[in-house]
């Protein structure tokens, strides 16, 4: 215990010694840092940040050094994330480099494969996407198409990846690839890394209902991938995928989970839309007022559920089966969040651009759109609730 | 009232069924967005709906209108709904032409009616303030009298095709307090009087509407429409006959919406099967399939009630405005759903339907609105 | 027109100057009469005007009268209806055999099975009652197991059947048997007919959650079936119950459908439980308030939905779509609305018997409880929504 | 405030499972019912949970009582509404003892306190009236002062296990008017007390109450409990922590609806499969389970906030509620439609679950009243 203090001590002095003073209050640049070859900084102080903190490990503090991760062990990350917290710092690096494809490389990767792709995440050299979903593939993700075919000491890539997230901005792409046609569907798929500037690949953005958005699409056309870029087994790539998978899913519930500060938003929103609401006192649309109580209260419930879930993981037990629900319960709430707030809003949440309009009067049309997709993304809910029947109730197929 | 459709009812919808899908496919919405289209609509289809005598239904023969009924109308706008037409039925013929046809003194009607029934002329109603949110009687503008004249000051917002119109009609209190049904008056305001400013706004679901500001504008006592001071309950009955139209509207696109999503559902495979073998999706399908027959019998009751002066009109009014609203964002709702990640992208066309949808539960008072309208009108 | 009219007049003056005055007006005895062996009649003039009515056939007004049934044509018999209302008289008899074996009779049965079993009916002599479910079956109903084992001019029964309405009130039931085991499950099974006064039929009354019920089971050890009584032909049962069945969900459906007179219930049963709530104007609890629409208006657009089918099939235009929502949506409705009428009377909706509660609370009460059998008798809710995805939408098994 | 078990409270979780499965199964309902006993619970299973400590594990160790809290008798509670045993737990330890140990005098405790905890003695809490609905602050009754006497007049209802209660605590206005949190005032009155009349009423889910006439009941100054007018806050306390351990019920009752229901899936045939292996089915069991999680988190986090003195008790209480009536409504009613014809015989358990629910959810306020209470107490 007195170590961990004198490591939050120096940690914490280090911290506010070398985080520039142009990232951190009120002016400080929004953009988050996601690094790789095509990054722009908002503002070279971010440059600075990155490198500094690369420098001591700390982009990737629990990974081993020799990696370039900062080797620190479970109770120092968490110290470092609290002085993080405490000095208002912002993050020096984040993406799918740190928390997707790192992890999966620290347990499946050879040595070699460490040694080279680690370190430019930890120094935000290299930007990661991620390739799985294909077009027409929806939910079976085991079906896909997407054809490697053995050359030799590399295989030649034909077919196509959706839903590649910042595709267009990415240096490398982690990708599932059908490398024997004539397997069992989940048994011929393997896990392969590729650089995207390989001739034969091309990107193009996908438009969204919500409007222009992160997500591309990815084409492979006769792309040289080289056999040594192949994580774990030749056809054992599904091994990889399904953990990399349960870590993504955690991801997403997560992001909807704390409704922490939201509180007094509906409310308070209500309060601005509703004639006659200005006043204190109960809002004079009480239907709206009941399902605004809805909404809080099973928020409160999930945000519980979540606490529950975390403590029983702090006092060492096991996931229980309450954690499959997160998924499902953090996407649905949020919907019926945003379908309330277009309810409150009333014609005020009809705009898409322009005149007439507050600017969050816009951001709630486009988050309220965006917001159909969380059911559908990350395993749909009809898969999630499938996946409870199945595991966690014990139901028959 | 029958709720069946006459052999010339069935022929009409016919025809419009036939006219949407060859000359006004959703592709049309998509091309009239994506180049910034400044009306927002097809003049040269609007004029065709005028020739085949769709705009002149509601219309007195004097007037070259067939005196037909909203049961009719319905017809023609829920074939329209099903590839989310956006000519302007309700700004011109149900609101602006409403409110002509039930007020509107001779010299008015046969000055604006003719064009309005041949095409040529479009109306609009600018009845909703900035804070007005679903209360009629709360107009966002005052009518002050000088001499023989009015001058209107005030603002309106999301006032349907108020871009393109020929003559707004504006509603704005003369006497008494916002809130008060009694005391508005509404007056026919040619576009391009001095001190009217009227501005497009884009909306979610790619429909046209205007914010319109009123400086000082001046109306002569022959652009009044109606009594003074007595055009409260007029609006609520012109609203209630573009609410049943707008419902007829929902209609056909809830139908469309679920004929995509059954289709998608009987040819999509997953996990080596049509995910339409699915019981979970099944059982919602037939759910959503509940929901249209009934939005359908509310409609046309709706519809038959206004054209017989049905003492429960506005009882069904808001019963068919509720039904329509809640099934049509459900229905599409569920259509992206079951579309999954497809349904997310704007190439498909599921997602405009889900756009229009709740759009149009908004429109005219949203559900919570209409449910306590009935439980008023109920006597609880 | 004009000989409907002399009809209407005739048939006006003749039911007025018929039916006994101690059947109609407040004194009126409450119960139905449905006739059979052991009827005990709540009013000795019940039976004087059953046997009136039969005598001039308005017992089963559309039959043929060779069969005791009044010839009359579809016009006639509306008018007949029209007027029994508008004098308020009660019907002279119900029940099943009426209703359902008789109309089944009339379209497959033998002109000795006709005259036989006809004429009995309309006279209210004989009760029937209807053995389809089994222990076991649920929604499978082709699944049967009663056995008719053949012994020349006989069947042998043995097996037993569940949700026999008034099985121990009943003289006769039409009942589904298995006569072919080696069969495929709907192609084995014959319609038969059978006295209760058979040796090795028993009944035993079946208590249900809401209390004492009309259900029974019945149960067959060796009970001999005639040849002759077997309705069109062996192993060609599925087909005459298909018929019925069909019959029967329709009435199950009306009887939920109209919610006429209700309207004004739930808004005063809402001011008698509600403090404050006595005088006019909205209800003090806005959300309840809300519920009662959302029900009102599900009843209201139910209503013109049946309304709407009635009208077409008055105009002579096939049963559309609609009609097979019927089903789930009336019988749901009326769940919702007893849910609700629940809500509303709060604590004392919890009365059982006794003390402390009004004889209409206490009714609610088993209402409600009964009104839970609605979506799962006469085929589930899912067998329903199973029936429209296949053969209404089309979609796939 | 951790929401986790201790190893102390698995402990007591564990053997009240065992004690519930073994010496107290739903038969024991079924027979008590059906035998029309007079008393409605075990009076000897009664002092064997006495015995084991579980009837004093709110009190203090002066009383005999082992000073836990309602997170360790809310596990005690889920166990026995596993098996819906129907032993005055809320009654007497919660509501009449709740009350005894907040408010009562040194010399009151000690005169009633020790009874409870051995599982001698009973009490009942009087607080609703026929009008009173869910609102503590109309009491039904009037206390008047006469001399150093209270004379107490008014009427009760379903005051829970009052047919058998050694005494009532009864909340009686002895100021201001019916409706107002002021004025409120709280009287022991043992059960012989002349003018005391008490009728057994029988509920639909076979639990206990009675309905109590108060005609000029005489109580002297040393039967006032806490101080005169002052008992509003008390109550609204003392409900609150009862509210508590009913949801607790309700949670193993939940539960134990849902895994009778499960196990019916899993084994019941239709169609030559395994009704479990529906997809429709296998979707509304998967949101039962859901439903169950978050009510045993809210469960979780309301009985500790209770011990903790948390700030937000109030609405994690109301919250609490509306979770698991809700929640309780829907799993059974979920489970008498998958059992299908049996479940709604009476034969088959599920059904009992039902009208548990129902009746519970109707207890201290349904879910109406704690969303308006979870509304106000946020100001809005």
């Amino acid at each position: 215990m007195a170590d961990l203090e004198t490591f939050r001590g120096e940690t914490r002095a280090w911290l506010d010694a070398q985080c520039p003073s142009t990232l951190r209050g009120q002016d400080a640049p929004v953009a988050a840092v996601w690094g790789g070859r095509k990054w722009q900084p908002a503002h070279p102080d971010q440059r600075v940040w990155l490198e500094r903190c690369a420098e001591r490990g700390f982009t990737a503090p629990t990974w081993p050094k020799e990696f370039g991760g900062g080797g620190l062990s479970k109770d120092e990350a968490k110290i470092l994330a609290q002085e993080m917290r405490a000095l208002r710092l912002p993050p020096p690096l984040l993406g799918f480099g740190l928390t997707m494809i790192g992890p999966t490389l620290l347990q499946y990767g050879t040595d070699d494969q460490k040694r080279e792709h680690l370190p430019p995440i930890c120094r935000g050299e290299i930007r990661w996407c991620q390739g799985y979903s294909e077009p027409g593939a929806g939910s079976d993700l085991a079906g896909l198409q997407t054809r490697a075919e053995d050359c030799g000491d590399h295989y030649l890539l034909n077919g196509s990846k959706i839903w590649t997230s910042d595709a267009d901005q990415a240096d490398w792409i982690f990708a599932l690839v059908r490398t024997d046609p004539e397997a069992k569907k989940q048994e011929g798929i393997t896990f392969l890394l590729l650089d995207m500037e390989t001739p034969g690949v091309s990107v193009s953005p996908i438009q969204l209902i919500s409007g222009a958005s992160p997500f591309c699409e990815t084409y492979f056309e006769n792309a040289k991938a080289l056999k040594k870029d192949v994580v774990f087994k030749v056809n054992a790539g599904w091994t990889v995928a399904k953990a990399l998978l349960g870590h993504e899913r955690t991801m997403v519930a997560e992001a909807f989970g704390s409704g922490e500060g939201s509180r007094a938003t509906l409310a308070e929103r209500a309060r601005r839309y509703l004639p006659g609401a200005e006043a204190a006192g109960p809002l004079p649309d009480a239907t709206l007022r009941d399902r605004i109580v809805q909404v809080e209260m099973d928020t409160r419930s999930f945000a519980l559920t979540m606490q529950r879930s975390r403590d029983a993981a702090k006092a060492g037990q096991q996931p229980g089966p309450e954690s499959s629900i997160f998924k499902v319960v953090g996407t649905e709430l949020n919907q019926r969040r945003q379908e309330l707030l277009m309810d409150i809003a009333g014609p005020q949440g009809l705009g898409w651009e322009g005149e007439g309009f507050e600017s969050d009067e816009l951001d709630l049309t486009r988050s309220w759109l965006r917001s159909r997709g969380n059911t559908i993304e990350g395993g749909t809910s009809e898969i999630q609730r499938n996946v409870i029947a199945k595991r966690v109730l014990g139901l028959p197929d | 009232m029958e709720l069946i459709l006459t052999e010339d009812q069935e022929l009409i919808a016919k025809t419009a069924a036939d006219f949407a899908a060859e000359r006004s496919p959703v592709a049309r919405v998509r091309e009239l967005r994506d180049g910034r289209d400044a009306t927002g609509f097809s003049r040269d289809l609007w004029k065709e709906m005028a020739d085949l005598g769709w705009v002149g239904i509601p219309f007195a023969e004097a007037h070259g209108g067939a005196d037909l009924g909203l049961a009719e109308l319905a017809l023609v706008l829920e074939a329209l709904g099903r590839t989310l037409a956006p000519e302007p039925f309700l700004s011109t013929v149900l609101l602006g032409g409403g409110a002509l046809a039930a007020q509107g003194s001779a010299e008015q009607q046969e000055q604006w009616l003719p064009g309005v029934v041949s095409g040529d002329k479009l109306l609009a109603l600018a009845y909703q303030g900035p804070e007005s949110r679903y209360d009629l009687a709360v107009t966002g503008a005052t009518a002050r009298r000088e001499g023989d004249e009015w001058v209107l000051d005030g603002e309106k917002i999301q006032v349907l095709d108020g871009h393109v119109a020929d003559a707004l009609l504006v509603s704005a209190r003369s006497s008494g307090s916002e809130g008060e049904t009694e005391g508005i008056s509404l007056f026919l305001v040619p576009k391009d009087r001095a001190g009217l400013e009227i501005v497009r706004q884009i909306r979610v679901d790619h429909r046209n509407a205007a914010g319109v500001r009123l400086s000082g504008v001046r109306v002569g006592a022959d652009e009044v429409l109606g009594a003074i001071d007595g055009a409260g309950a007029i609006l609520e009955q012109v609203v209630d006959r573009a609410t049943v139209g707008l419902c007829a509207e929902m209609l056909g696109g809830m139908q469309q919406a679920f004929d995509l999503t059954l289709e998608h559902l009987k040819s999509r495979e997953q996990f080596g099967e049509v995910i339409g073998t699915f019981q979970a999706l099944k059982h919602r399908a037939a759910d959503i399939f509940i929901e249209i027959e009934l939005a359908r019998s509310v409609v046309m009751a709706a519809a038959r009630a206004a054209d017989e002066g049905a003492s429960d009109l506005r009882q069904l009014v808001s019963l068919a405005k509720v039904r329509c609203g809640d099934a049509y964002v459900h229905v599409t709702n569920e259509g992206v759903q079951m579309y999954g990640g497809v349904g997310m992208t704007d190439e498909y066309d599921i997602g405009f339907y889900m756009k229009r949808a709740r759009a149009a539960q908004l429109t005219f008072g949203d559900s919570s609105h209409h449910r306590d309208r009935w439980a008023k009108l109920g006597g609880y």
